[in-house]
């Protein structure tokens, strides 16, 4: 896969507009013009000049416009967080691979955390292409929750699973899929890695196919710093990943179920 | 040796392309992968005595001509090389270790333990542009060059590569390197140089200054090549914008025994070598050689 | 002044693109012609004591990431000045008188004779890196670099510009220059490089060695054109690489007063300056910016 | 202008045959797949390694078959002259204005030595376009004529002009010119410049338009080295030129009728 050169300059956005979802969770919806389209699943790396750069899945892009949703956790995504409508962002991208979703499948969308965005995109995607998928969303507690009412927006079946019970169906993400999957083809996960361990497990044991979002420390973005390794594969996050065939990380060595 | 394969100094190489330093070589198993992908020989980071997390992001930006990074020589320090050396050598490619350091008691060391756990060759890097007191401030001084590497060759027996970049005393490095026991050069390391986002009006590199690498390096390079086997004749490894197997000729017929790719691999990918071993093959035939070797230095011939 | 006039010591330009040494400038119709498509000020070819005829062809080389010189300094000696010189301020510009020569007393007798005939100020090429005797070699010597700046600039009224090119020593050769008189700064000159066609086996230029410009260098020149702004801030001319109006803005922002331009006319003819000046008042409208002083620099403020 | 990348690089191509027209009068006929193809009039840099390379106005370009007219004349000519079929020669280009073929109009070629070259490919194209034309030549003697039976064969009227009178017309070419001029909108011109501004004259006199290709040192090609300066007038030969029309040249300052 050769990287093409627009995706390799800053391209200059302004927020349009943002979103509030819950604590330390907001999106912002950013006009952008000339970033090349973006597949569900591929990042962007967003730069603040004067902070870090960092890998985002957008949650949804099209026409120029693209929304990343985002969660406060260090320096950077804490100045994110305090910026207004109006202000610039610098993105290059997209880069890495995205969920594949060309076939006429029934797919079970599986989003932790902020890991719900790049599935709510590929929920978007889905139903634009008429081809049948539910959504799942797991957070801690109801105030943490994203894309399930948008999601019943597109006309979807969706769902959200709380640890706290606080709203939807009372667990762990993974368990409410254990108890769901059967009918559906193809599992896409974004979320916490003992989350897809676990959604990889419930897959293989399910025979359905599962791809899943990985997430390392993402420098360079273009596969040539060797940060972003997903250890004793071989494989780059940025550049193999950030989305992989469950089979094929297990085939690289890959290892589910350490640490959860 | 097939006609594609090469020696530097004592090592055979079955192909003349060398994974440079510094691109994906902080994992064992990503240079294994590297050497299965096609590339004949590979090159760790540069490693220092103490593991560094490098430079904050942005380390990368993409120019024109090229591409600027100041990683910072992030690696995870010498003594995570014998995992590295394991796992990488069962790529079935020679592994050179690269050393960045500041004394030559420090290239001692890490050469000695480098050595010890499986290295095929030491490559110390005399010339990174952008961290202090490493690199390109030792290549400016011949003297200093050539007691750090006199006491490297003289304590390990794998051959010993030098690393080389512009400065003033470039020829002068090169000579004092060889005379001190050095088995190749490498040449070159990336420029120092600068690109500013004129909207966000800031350099974008956090460290702000950044080793130019790719097709803007490439004439300059091919210049050193050609300039170093003119003088000495010594086996080089030529680096700098290799994208396309015409560069790599091109670096061969000057005076290289092989030739490093580093940026290539960020726009195309670690395939890059399989593409650029065929163009050389088809221009073999094409132009009735026998083999790599029939080439090297071809430019000096007539 | 305008919004896109900027000065560089006691010059005014109406803008801030000047033609580089070595573009079309050994003709004085030529310059008038340069400066009357957009050029707010105009530099000759180096001129030497004695005439020059230059290298065979080829002199010149196109290369992926820019374009490689070997001109052989060609021109048509000193006493050729007076004719070029009063077509040349027909155009309107300033017209800079590049001087190319080995000892103070050359580089004197040619600049008092420039000063004499109408140049608005003298050049001095301490820089050329593919002719032997001039240029870079003086340009690696701060000492002697001194001797002939201080030479010139106490012998003539008009500005003394000094043009730098890529050596060690550059940040001191740019301060004893200035310690000598010198009114503003011009970097950078070529890269010494190669460039081989694979398949005629040899270098293409008849010189062998010629000097890289163009995109290649421009983020080396950005690099030099901040580090000589925030060491000493004297005027600069940022040369080197600009082929769009973002280029010419990123020298600005970096320090440069002015932009010189080469290499660019090779590929777009001289109707590139008008489209860098339109890009250039685009660029200060969107950005909300009134002038071109208000951006000189501007990296460095924040 | 922009010039094109592709024009900038050497494309390699191989002698195909070798035309003997005379004394120190020959054609290499190349096969050269690469090059971008020429519009009669403009020039190509002609590269022996390890000679000069010199500018070359085609005789000939089409479907990656290029001929080239060439007159010996000093070391890299001479070299030139040596060669055999399946030499390689290297070519950059195509550079420079070409003459102006668009207009349905009467067009007179005149064509001066080995200046005969770019006028005899301006015939085969006009011919193809189904264009009127004339071609004439002007050589010394009847021994150094090139093209006007090739005239001949596209069926193009087309006459000899020598200056012994071996063959053809007896005279200059210009005294030729200005008998049969009228009729013609367009004159066509390449050869000794004391014959071009002859032409210019004629051409001023019947009010009809020239176009006329100039000869100066060509050194890069591509209007950078200032070697091809038109002296008094600006213009560069390799990038203004080398086909100029007449009246430009003179409205530039270019003066006529100076050294005949
Ligand atoms: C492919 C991909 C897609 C992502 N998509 C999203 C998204 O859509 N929404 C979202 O909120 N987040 C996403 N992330 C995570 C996001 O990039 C991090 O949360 C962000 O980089 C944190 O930056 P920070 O400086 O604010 O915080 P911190 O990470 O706390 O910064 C402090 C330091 O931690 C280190 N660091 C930063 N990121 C990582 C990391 N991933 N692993 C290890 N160390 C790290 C750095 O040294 C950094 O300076 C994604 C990550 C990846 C790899
Ligand atoms: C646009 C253009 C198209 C041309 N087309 C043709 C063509 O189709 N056929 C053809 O036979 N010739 C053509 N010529 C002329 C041809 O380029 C010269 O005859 C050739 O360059 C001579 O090279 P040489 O080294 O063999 O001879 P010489 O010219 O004798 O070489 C000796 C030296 O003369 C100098 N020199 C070379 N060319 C010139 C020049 N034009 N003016 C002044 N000095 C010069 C150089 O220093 C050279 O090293 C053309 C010229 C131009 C400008
Ligand atoms: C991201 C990156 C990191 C690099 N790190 C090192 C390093 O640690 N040690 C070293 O000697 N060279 C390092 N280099 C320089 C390369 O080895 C090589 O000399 C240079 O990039 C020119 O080759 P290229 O144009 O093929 O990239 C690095 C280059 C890049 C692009
Ligand atoms: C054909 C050519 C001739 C040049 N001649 C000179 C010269 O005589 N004196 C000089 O100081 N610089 C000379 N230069 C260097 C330019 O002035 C300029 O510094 C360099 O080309 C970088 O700018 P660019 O990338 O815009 O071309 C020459 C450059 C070219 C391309
Ligand atoms: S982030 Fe640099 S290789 Fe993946
Ligand atoms: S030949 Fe160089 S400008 Fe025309």
């Amino acid at each position: 896969m050769t990287i093409g050169m627009t995706s390799l300059r800053y391209v200059r956005g302004f927020i349009d507009e943002v979103v509030t979802h819950g604590p330390g969770l907001k999106s912002l919806v950013i006009n952008i013009d000339k970033l090349p389209v973006t597949v569900p699943g591929q990042f962007i790396m967003l730069w603040v000049p004067g902070y870090e750069e960092i890998p985002l899945s957008p949650s949804y892009h099209a026409n120029g416009v693209i929304r990343l949703t985002i969660r406060e956790r260090g320096p950077t995504t804490r100045k994110i967080h305090s910026m207004d409508v109006g202000e610039p962002v610098f993105l290059r991208g997209p880069y890495g691979t995205g969920f594949d979703l060309s076939r006429r499948a029934r797919y079970l969308l599986v989003g932790g955390g902020y890991g719900a965005a790049p599935i709510i995109f590929a929920g978007h995607v889905l139903h634009k292409k008429g081809f049948e998928s539910m959504y799942i969303e797991g957070v801690k507690s109801r105030e943490y929750g994203l894309y399930t009412e948008e999601a019943g927006k597109l006309g979807m079946e969706s769902m959200l699973v709380t640890e706290d019970g606080s709203s939807g169906y009372k667990g762990l993400v993974t368990e409410y899929v254990e108890k769901n999957i059967d009918g559906y083809d193809i599992v896409l996960g974004c979320g916490p890695e003992p989350m897809l361990n676990r959604l990889i497990e419930i897959c293989l044991e399910h025979g359905v196919e599962c791809q899943v979002s990985m997430e390392r420390y993402i420098k360079c973005g273009v596969g040539i710093c060797g940060s972003c390794i997903l250890e004793g594969t071989g494989l780059l996050v940025c550049r193999d990943g950030p989305v992989f065939n469950a089979r094929d990380l297990l085939e690289a060595g890959y290892e589910v179920g350490v640490d959860d | 040796m097939t006609r594609l394969s090469t020696k530097i100094s004592s090592l055979t190489l079955v192909n003349p392309l060398v994974l440079a330093s510094g691109i994906l070589g902080n994992d064992g198993l990503l240079l294994a992968r590297a050497a299965k992908a096609g590339f004949g020989a590979v090159t760790t980071k540069s490693m220092t005595l103490e593991p560094r997390e490098g430079y904050d992001t942005p380390i990368i930006a993409f120019v024109e001509s090229g591409l600027l990074n100041a990683v910072g020589l992030s690696n995870p320090g010498y003594r995570a090389l014998p995992d590295i050396l394991k796992e990488a050598r069962e790529g079935g490619a020679p592994v050179i270790v690269s050393i960045a350091a500041s004394t030559p008691g420090e290239f001692h060391i890490i050469a000695s333990y480098a050595e010890e756990h499986g290295a095929d060759a030491v490559e110390l890097n005399l010339s990174c542009p952008h961290v202090k007191g490493h690199g390109l401030q030792i290549g400016q001084d011949p003297g200093y060059t050539y007691e750090i590497v006199k006491t490297v060759s003289s304590s390990v027996d794998i051959p010993v590569f030098i690393k080389v970049g512009i400065t003033d005393s470039l020829m002068e490095t090169v000579s004092r390197s060889l005379d001190a026991g050095a088995d190749a050069i490498v040449a070159i390391n990336t420029l120092k140089a600068m690109a500013i986002d004129v909207y966000a009006k800031k350099p974008i590199l956090s460290n702000k200054y950044g080793g130019l690498s790719g097709p803007a390096i490439h004439p300059v390079a091919t210049r050193v090549v050609y300039e170093i086997y003119r003088e000495y004749s010594p086996p080089i490894i030529g680096v700098g914008g290799v994208m396309t197997w015409i560069d790599a000729v091109e670096f061969i017929l000057a005076g290289a025994s092989a030739v490093g790719i580093g940026t290539a691999v960020a726009f195309k990918g670690l395939s890059t070598a399989g593409e650029i071993l065929q163009g050389i093959e088809k221009y073999l035939d094409s132009e009735g050689f026998s083999s790599i070797e029939d080439i090297i230095g071809y430019v000096h011939r007539r």
